[in-house]
């Protein structure tokens, strides 16, 4: 298991401290909200490519179809936020054990395509089901009071909220991947026959995975509904989970803290990009994927450390 | 009159057909996709921007220069042939022997930067490129007016397919594509110019959409997005169909646009999405495929 | 809302995708030009126009509505095409307390059932143009309709308005096929509508998706058996498509380049730069622009309150249109029914319509009595 | 009733086992029956069937017919986790650890599963470290205590074989099934890899594939031959090694018969 | 004067960073059976890859036939005239048994016809239709060295071909080989087995940690045993 170095833990504690006072130093807190969010939706994404090996192409039907469920209970049934949060979670987790069921029997490319046909159909439904305002999705959804008492409409509340789930879920998903179950994700990753024969069903492991990573990524879809007011279609659409695997990949496959800087990266260049050079967005983010391909494979993060290792070892 | 379910025979036949004619360019398009995944182990995300900049490239060639369409017929595929071999040379070559996934990555990016560069260019409103004059009347079939353009698609395309496949099932030729899909050092090694194989091979595929896009201009609006849209529905259509297996892919292309046509007739609104059902369906009782090898 | 400083204008619309030529970059700069023309200030301070691409996305607009008004201190904004987009901006300019002008956008909830003391509908709705083109049709006769409707709000909303009109005319609708967004392919659709034997095939769609329906449409010889009527059609569309595929095809719509010496003189400025004529909505981002600094002007302050009561209280003329401002926020102008002419009648280039009746604002948009806005009902 | 069957003098049995790939009979109505504290050896020409067979045991394939009984209990139908708990472990022809895992950690990999929380996602990985004691022990029985904190892929190849015995082990299985377990090896290996077998073997039972007579002729208690899936001789080495039907298909002329070609 | 076929010197090759050879000097004359010997991973795997170009990088010299062969892609050094057995075996699974037998080009004259290969490997030609992978070990390690008999390569590098080889099947390989050696085929053997190499090569080299460390000759067997002992625990 990699240990954590001194270099890590001084990284963490920055950027723990850059969460605390972000909203001070005048960053624009629905810009780091939004972030976080998507920082969580690669950080579930990652539990399942990194961790497991499984590349999923259908992530953003747990968090698209959560964003919306979220925003249906606060709109439609008047649930307060933190039930929302939790249907998010709980709904996403059921869709990944359908998607899991169907899809874990697959492996490397299939599985990929496999889960992007069914998240096709998720956002299918997205588009024909009544409850999700079609092709408008659901608009101004209301932030309501966080167990009745903080009052989510202020931006710096919502955003103390949002940081702490974030804080929380990420160690959550540090945990899981060193836990024992975490162990077992890692034999599969390496050697799955192998761990078959040591009596593992390995399936039923990754289908674990499979739907633990779906609820983290349901939870990320229903934060971002309560950030920003609406759920689309866009959450659901294929672009977004390839989205948030160039994230993933940007910051580094496998690494924790990778999908972080990732997800900050490209939503950061979207937010500052898109007024200033229009349909270029578009060909800068391919040339970020064709670049990590090429030339960072590991990502930024995971060559940094690879960088850090190298010099340490010569030391 | 003739029903079947409760709808006139005619509104029936007539979609058949028209499936068809999309069923067409399903074969063609996933046809390219399965000879590049067979050999390069790549599932080429940008194959839709290819066919999309086969269409730029027949309109381009009418607009700026009066190139006709059955000139263009020939010169955008060779224009698109030789985008590929850029592409191959100067990206893909890199990928060799790492995990097909980085294949799939590397292609999505490419995608999007084809896609903005026109999108940039061009905006997404759409041009229209004229039906050749020799093709332009129609054919009243009875139950439909098919355009005459549509029937010589259909043919086109299973002309291309069938021609493609015998090349690489009965041919020497095709030996070598499929043992250097396995091994390609090793092929190599025994005497092939395997790089220049896969780079013609890559050239090859992206030629199929390159020429899928020339065909298809005349029919639908010539737009940035018009591959994107299809991209997703033609992988669904290789996985059904099989990944790798060639004749898999134009059977499987030709009968899904069969259904999606029915799928038209009795619910319009699924018939995007009944593609992808039927890839879940197939997956979970044949996991290689209708035409795959087992794994 | 600080009182001093620059007075930001900012505009969203549809850059890049499906509307972009219709709305778009030369929107923006009709919004910059009446900025200017109007000598760039207003109350003094300077103003700034912001623009942004939506990419038809009502996240992107939502969002970035929103961090303008929390982070650019936006006095106004301009909402350009597409329903969705518009709902959701004209939702965060409510919550915000922020003037929002819209012209690209069809739907016509933004001022029935989902309107906001905070937006105005400026150009065209989906009423108004369900009234125009449909009772014309409906009065020549055409009582048989078969919609083929784009599967969003928009398309919806448009066979909504146009049914109750053709039902209060005596007409009936056969039935209708719904097509996804942006389709490639109309023809399995158009077969279907060719069953129908319907007079009338009714396009609920615009832009790339209604031209490409109406070249298939001719293709699989449908227009020999029906009549097509195009429900929401610009210039640009009848552009693309040529006179050869679009003659004889009526419209409606807000503004015509071509109606009078005002508008030739703005359509000539504007072909100058860009070498096509503007769209209604091109001319309305320039006269909603204008509008609104006279209003602040008069109003003496950019305070969103005061500036939404000035403006509802002006009478509004210019080159564009000529009327007033409802409680709902509905511009109450006439609206236009113009027939598509032949290639033999048209004699310049971009001579393209032949006005057939002038509609009074009464009579194209939602009456009073019809609304469930709760701004009326005061 | 149970007890005595557990107790039986059999470990496994099989019985008309069978597999046929689209026509093609690799495994040919096969009755094995392996004493239990044996090791026992099948050998066989190249493509006889004997690694169909070990796939046929561990459920990697299902038989076409005939029946697999494990302590008493017929076992033709349970998945391949369910027949790895119940204590039949193989290893493979290639080598087979998880090779960017430590040493130790691979050991741990096996012992893992008797402590029933491998589930447990919430849990941290310090509830695991109780493990290590014993790991360590089955390491410094295969003599790679000095690599424990070593990444496995940087093994030499003859360690790699002594870990994944050591990771068999630690899963307490009662018959242990090898295929070539000493294929790709140099000299030096080959003798400590057989050594290590015989050590493990005392308390268990080991079924194995190998063509080398060497280490068949020095370990094996029993041997069974197999050819075009059929058994044709069954027995200790010195008498099989006689039988001129395996000379003839197996191990050639006579001389070279006793030494095998290594 | 004997001419040489292979002559290789300071021959360097790496796997990604790792240097795994550094050195290696050795000729194979014309006609000859040359056996490299060494331990686990001293590196006679790579010097085969390195020669027929697989390996990442390369640095020295190979000539072939007088061809100076280093910077060559692995096509065009296979066309000098050199069949590679690889160690892998490398059986192709889309391909047919018969398929992949046919699979290599003919690059010269002299090549075995079909029917000669498959009476040396009777098990080959009763799955010849089977998928390549499908044949068991064994069989598959058969077919991958028939398949460079038929090319008319007149060098032969064979990487372990009596692996996983029933004890009757070794016997006739080694025959197979004293048969092409009469052929004047020249052979380049790398076995652990050493009794099977021992008789049959001419010249052997013994590497170590990427270099040659000994060479002698058939007739300097005996006196070689000690040290063999020592490096291989023979
Ligand atoms: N999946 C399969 N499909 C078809 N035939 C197969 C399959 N697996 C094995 N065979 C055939 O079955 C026979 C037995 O193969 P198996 O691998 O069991 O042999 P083996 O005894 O292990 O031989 P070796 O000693 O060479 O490893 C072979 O002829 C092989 O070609
Ligand atoms: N693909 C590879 N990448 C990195 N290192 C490698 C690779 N292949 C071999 N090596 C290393 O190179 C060294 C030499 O290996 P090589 O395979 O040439 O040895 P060998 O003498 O053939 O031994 P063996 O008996 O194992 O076949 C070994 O240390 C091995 O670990
Ligand atoms: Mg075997
Ligand atoms: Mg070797």
């Amino acid at each position: 298991m990699q240990k954590t170095s001194n270099a890590a833990r001084a990284a963490y504690a920055a950027l723990l401290v850059l969460i605390v006072i972000a909203p001070l130093i005048g960053l624009y807190p629905v810009f780091v909200m939004k972030l976080l969010c998507f920082a969580l939706f690669a950080c579930a994404l990652n539990l399942l490519l990194g961790f497991t090996g499984l590349l999923s192409f259908g992530h953003a039907a747990f968090f698209g179809f959560s964003a919306y469920v979220a925003g249906y209970v606060i709109k439609s049934l008047g649930w307060p936020p933190e039930l929302a949060m939790l249907s998010g979670l709980v709904v996403g987790a059921l869709i990944g054990l359908v998607f899991g069921v169907v899809a874990i029997r697959r492996q490397g490319i299939y599985f990929a395509m496999v889960t992007m046909a069914l998240a096709q159909m998720v956002s299918f439904i997205c588009l024909q089901a009544p409850f999700t305002g079609g092709e408008d999705g659901l608009q101004g959804v209301p932030r309501g009071k966080l167990l009745g008492v903080f009052d989510l409409g202020s931006d710096t509340v919502m955003y103390y909220v949002t940081a702490l789930v974030f804080v929380l879920v990420y160690l959550a998903i540090r945990r899981i991947v060193t836990s024992p179950f975490g162990q077992v994700l890692k034999m599969i990753r390496e050697n799955e026959p192998r761990a078959t024969s040591l009596g593992y069903e390995v399936d039923r492991y990754k289908l674990l995975a499979f739907v633990l990573s779906a609820a983290v990524a349901g939870l990320a879809g229903s934060m971002k509904t309560l950030v920003m007011g609406f759920a689309t279609l866009s959450d659901v659409h294929w672009s977004t989970s390839g989205e948030v695997i160039l994230m993933t990949l940007l910051g580094g496959v496998g690494t924790f803290f990778g999908p972080v800087f990732g997800a900050g990266v490209v939503v950061a260049l979207q937010d500052l990009l898109a007024d200033k050079v229009g349909a270029w967005v578009t060909v800068i983010i391919g040339a970020i994927f064709v670049l990590c391909v090429l030339a960072f494979r590991k990502g930024v993060v995971g060559e940094l450390h690879d960088w850090y290792e190298r010099r340490r070892a010569r030391a | 009159m003739l029903e079947i379910f409760g709808i006139p025979l005619q509104a029936f036949l007539g979609q058949l057909i028209l499936g068809l004619v999309n069923g067409a360019f399903y074969a063609m398009l996933s046809l390219g996709l399965a000879v590049i995944f067979g050999l390069l182990d790549i599932v080429n995300f940008a194959h839709g921007a290819l066919y999309m900049v086969g269409a730029f490239a027949a309109w381009i060639m009418l607009d700026k220069l009066g190139v006709n369409f059955w000139l263009a017929l020939v010169l955008a595929p060779l224009v698109v042939g030789v985008l590929g071999v850029v592409i191959e040379r100067t990206l893909l070559k890199r990928l060799y022997g790492l995990d097909p996934l980085y294949g799939l990555l590397l292609t999505f990016g490419l995608a999007q930067i084809l896609e903005g560069v026109f999108r940039d260019q061009y905006g997404v409103s759409g041009q229209s490129y004229p039906v050749p004059d020799l093709l332009s009347g129609a054919t009243n079939l009875g139950f439909m007016i098919l355009p005459n353009y549509r029937a010589f698609v259909v043919l086109a395309s299973l002309v291309v397919c069938l021609f493609t496949w015998f090349i690489i099932e009965r041919t020497r030729l095709g030996a070598y594509l499929r043992a250097g899909t396995e091994n390609a050092r090793l092929v190599q090694a025994f005497g092939v110019n395997v790089p220049l194989m896969v780079m013609l091979t890559y050239a090859a595929g992206a030629a199929l959409a390159g020429l899928a896009g020339v065909l298809a201009a005349p029919i639908i609006q010539v737009t940035p997005l018009m591959g994107s849209n299809l991209i997703v529905v033609v992988f669904a259509v290789v996985v059904i169909g099989g990944m790798g297996s060639i004749m898999g892919s134009i059977l499987t292309g030709l009968i899904l646009g069969l259904i999606e046509g029915l799928t038209r007739v009795f619910y319009p609104e699924a018939s995007s999405v009944v593609v992808f059902v039927i890839m879940v369906i197939v997956l979970i009782f044949r996991p290689a495929g209708l035409f795959g090898k087992e794994a | 809302q600080s009182n001093s400083g620059p007075v930001r204008i900012g505009f969203i619309t549809d850059m890049s995708s499906l509307y972009a030529d219709i709305d778009g970059p030369a929107g923006a700069e009709m919004i910059k030009w009446a900025v200017q023309d109007f000598g760039g200030k207003v109350l003094g301070r300077p103003v700034e126009v912001l623009s942004a691409d939506h990419q038809n996305k009502a996240d992107v607009a939502a969002s970035k509505a929103r961090e303008w008004m929390d982070k650019e201190n936006l006095a106004m904004l301009v909402g350009g095409t597409s329903s969705g987009t518009a709902l959701a901006m004209s939702k965060v300019a409510a919550e915000k307390k922020r003037p929002f002008l819209v012209n690209g956008a069809g739907s016509a909830r933004l001022t029935n059932e989902d309107c906001s003391p905070y937006t105005v509908h400026y150009a065209y709705d989906t009423v108004s143009l369900a009234k125009v083109a449909g009772s014309a049709l409906i009065k020549a006769g055409n009582k048989s309709w078969y919609f083929l409707t784009a599967d969003y709000a928009f398309g919806a909303s448009l066979e909504a308005d146009a049914t109750a009109v053709i039902k209060a005319n005596g007409g009936t609708v056969v039935g209708s096929v719904k097509h996804p967004l942006n389709a490639s392919d109309f023809s399995s659709f158009l077969l279907q509508a060719q069953g129908s034997k319907a007079q009338i095939l009714a396009m609920a769609n615009a832009g790339g998706d209604f031209t490409n329906a109406m070249k298939a449409a001719k293709e699989f010889g449908i227009t020999k058996s029906m009549k097509v009527a195009g429900l929401l059609v610009f210039i640009n569309d009848v552009h693309s498509l040529g006179l050869q595929n679009t003659e004889g095809l009526e419209l409606a719509d807000s503004w015509y380049w071509n109606q009078d010496d005002a508008s030739r003189a703005f359509a000539k400025r504007f072909f100058e730069k860009y070498k096509r004529m503007p769209s209604s909505l091109q001319a309305a981002d320039y006269s909603v622009t204008t509008q609104y600094l006279k209003a602040v002007q008069q109003a003496g302050t950019t305070d969103a309150d005061k500036v939404m009561a000035t403006l509802k209280s002006m009478k509004i003329k210019d080159f564009y249109n000529e009327g007033t401002i409802r409680a709902d926020g509905r511009m109450m102008h006439d609206m236009y029914l113009y027939q598509v002419k032949g290639l033999k009648d048209s004699t310049t280039p971009w001579d393209y319509y032949k006005l057939m009746a002038k509609v009074p604002a009464a009579q194209a948009f939602t009456t009073v009595a019809d609304s469930k806005c709760s701004l009326l009902k005061k | 009733m149970q007890e005595s069957r557990l107790a039986g003098e059999f470990i496994l049995e099989t019985q008309g086992l069978t597999k046929e790939f689209k026509g093609f009979v690799a495994v040919n109505n096969v009755d094995l029956k392996v004493r239990r504290g044996d090791i026992h050896a099948l050998i066989g020409p190249n493509g006889a069937g004997k690694t169909t067979f070990f796939n046929l045991l561990t459920k990697f394939l299902p038989p076409t017919r005939g029946k697999i009984t494990f302590n008493g209990t017929d076992i033709t139908h349970e998945k391949p986790a369910q027949t790895a708990r119940r204590g039949i472990v193989r290893s493979f022809q290639i080598s087979a650890v998880f090779p960017h895992m430590t040493v130790l950690e691979n050991v741990r990999a096996a012992l893992q599963r008797g402590l029933g929380t491998s589930f447990h996602f919430w849990r941290a990985e310090r509830s695991l470290y109780p493990l290590h004691e014993r790991a360590q022990e089955l390491l410094a029985a295969v003599d790679l205590s000095s690599f424990a904190n070593e990444l496995t892929v940087n093994l030499p190849y003859g360690r790699k074989r002594a870990l994944e015995l050591a990771t068999t082990m630690a899963l307490e299985p009662d018959l242990m099934l090898l295929d070539e377990p000493t294929q790709g090896m140099g000299h030096e290996d080959v003798g400590r890899v057989t050594e290590l077998i015989k050590k493990v073997a005392s308390g268990r039972t080991i079924l194995m594939v190998e063509h080398n007579m060497n280490v068949v002729s020095s370990i094996a208690d029993r041997i069974t031959v197999l050819q075009r899936g059929t058994v044709i001789a069954d027995g200790p080495y010195s008498e099989v090694s006689r039988n001129p039907q395996v000379i003839e298909a197996y191990m050639g002329s006579a001389d070279a018969a006793l030494q095998g070609a290594h | 004067m004997t001419k040489e076929l292979l002559r290789i010197e300071g021959l360097n090759a790496w796997y990604g960073e790792s240097h795994v050879l550094h050195g290696v000097d050795m000729t194979v004359n014309e006609g000859e059976v040359v056996s490299l010997l060494g331990r686990n991973g001293a590196g006679r795997t790579t010097t085969m890859r390195a020669i027929v170009g697989l390996t990442g990088t390369r640095q020295g010299s190979i000539r072939i036939n007088g061809e100076e062969a280093i910077k060559l892609p692995p096509h065009k050094i296979a066309r000098l005239g050199v069949g590679y057995c690889p160690e892998e075996r490398g059986i192709f699974a889309s391909l047919s048994a018969e398929e992949n037998l046919m699979l290599p080009p003919v690059i010269g004259p002299g090549g075995m016809d079909v029917d000669e290969i498959y009476t040396m490997f009777p098990n080959l030609k009763e799955r010849a239709s089977s998928p390549g992978t499908r044949l068991s070990g064994g069989e598959q390690q058969m077919l991958a060295v028939a398949r460079i008999l038929r090319t008319g390569a007149r060098l032969l590098l064979l990487d372990e071909i009596s692996e996983g080889l029933a004890p009757v099947i070794v016997q006739k390989l080694a025959e197979m080989i004293l048969t092409l050696k009469a052929k004047g085929y020249t052979i380049v053997l790398v076995e652990q087995n050493f009794r099977f190499a021992a008789p049959l090569a001419d010249r052997f080299y013994v590497m170590e940690h990427g270099r040659i460390v000994r060479q002698f000759e058939q007739s300097e067997l005996a006196d070689n045993m000690a040290m063999l002992q020592e490096f291989l625990g023979v």
